[in-house]
């Protein structure tokens, strides 16, 4: 829907899934549906300390406002949201939220669904891994197959 | 000579040696893959950043672009490898 | 996998979302992704003052919990909730919410979608109108999009 | 002759007029739909509670099952209309 409210934010701090929810779907009484994503950071069974999160300030924001927008026209929704985080982030803690509402259940849960596979392979955003040993394990490769979970959205 | 700021991220940055920097680029620069091929002649750590060329992500003016789009206009280019947030 | 932690509740009262996701992801740091889908009582533009959920005690924990470690056991979860109200509901308010853990995000979206589409089909509620203008509007009828919805995951 | 617990759903406790009643039903009675026959030979209120037996959802024992599956072992019988929950 046109005019259906965007929020975005690219920031250090965590973010409040409950007081997200509340602030997109408060004072108002058509939505059927709100699915939320949240991504955190794993330990690796163990061999993981932290995740450094570097991002491109301002593309960032301007991508995922992009991508929400996309999601909304597509889908129907009636408002989304999605938060990144960025700096050091430590195993069990969150990484990103992603909230879409719709009036019927499928189309909240596509529309997270989608946003989240673009803002995975479009978002400028890098992952480096510490390693539990004190060694640095790196930047985290770019999957294969989060392009094949970003191109289904264009085969209907 | 266009004046174009550049900016670099993840290894791109640590492997160029720094985040950004700002640069006359030789009228000969045209599309966004003539200037990865130009910035490798400048130096080793060029060499080495971009030695992948093909994988080497480029945004005009914060847009996605593809290689074979020009940079006319382009007041910040940034370069990076594929992403890995969410 | 088996042995991940099935949460079931059927209560009148409302439930605390942000409160559920800690319940099921705190102390752990090998969750990836959670993937929570709240539905919603909506007005139906006015014309809608209140839903009144009936539901059979016993059989919809039982099938709930059913539904739930099919989804664990298929998608791989670590973990699942699902809570679902009876009694009278406004517009506005929840009425189900379910919540599916993994580490991996796809697995965690196909699950919450997989609990929900069961749930709708086969958990024992039945839902009846209260129009705004004071009339009874009658009990919900059951919709052939949701048997559609739930006869998709036995294709693949 | 069984002994059996009968509970009733939305619009079918409604139109039955009742939650639930034991009854005590014939041997004839087999399966979840002879069940459903029965019932309608004993009164006006189950004729029209039950007038569109195929739609007619059956639980034995809080476990769902099709018309044609026998009754034998149910302590509880439940009879609903299909369900629309979430």
């Amino acid at each position: 829907m046109s005019g259906a409210p965007v929020t975005v934010r690219v920031q250090r701090d965590d973010f409040d899934l409950a007081a997200e929810v509340r602030a997109l779907s408060a004072s108002r009484h058509d939505i059927g549906a709100i699915v939320t994503f949240s991504g955190l950071c794993r330990d690796e069974a163990g061999s993981l300390s932290a995740l450094e999160l570097e991002h491109y300030p301002g593309m960032a924001e301007a991508e995922i406002a992009r991508i929400c927008k996309q999601a909304i026209t597509r889908f129907g929704l009636q408002a989304a949201t999605a938060i990144h985080r960025y700096g050091k982030i430590l195993p069990g803690e969150n990484i990103v939220l992603v909230v879409a509402a719709s009036p019927h259940r499928q189309a909240a849960f596509d529309g997270a669904n989608f946003i989240m596979d673009f803002l995975k392979t479009s978002a400028p955003f890098w992952k480096k891994e510490h390693a539990a040993d004190g060694s640095s394990g790196g930047w985290v490769s770019a999957k294969d197959a989060d392009d094949s979970a970003r191109d289904r959205w264009s085969k209907s | 000579m266009a004046r174009v700021d550049l900016v670099y991220f993840a290894w791109v940055r640590e492997r160029i040696g720094k985040a950004e920097e700002t640069l006359e680029l030789p009228d000969s620069v045209v599309t966004a893959g003539d200037l990865l091929a130009y910035l490798k002649t400048l130096g080793e750590e060029y060499e080495t950043a971009l030695e992948h060329e093909n994988v080497i992500r480029v945004a005009i003016n914060q847009e996605h672009v593809d290689h074979h789009e020009p940079i006319a206009g382009a007041r910040e280019i940034a370069l990076f490898p594929p992403m890995t947030g969410g």
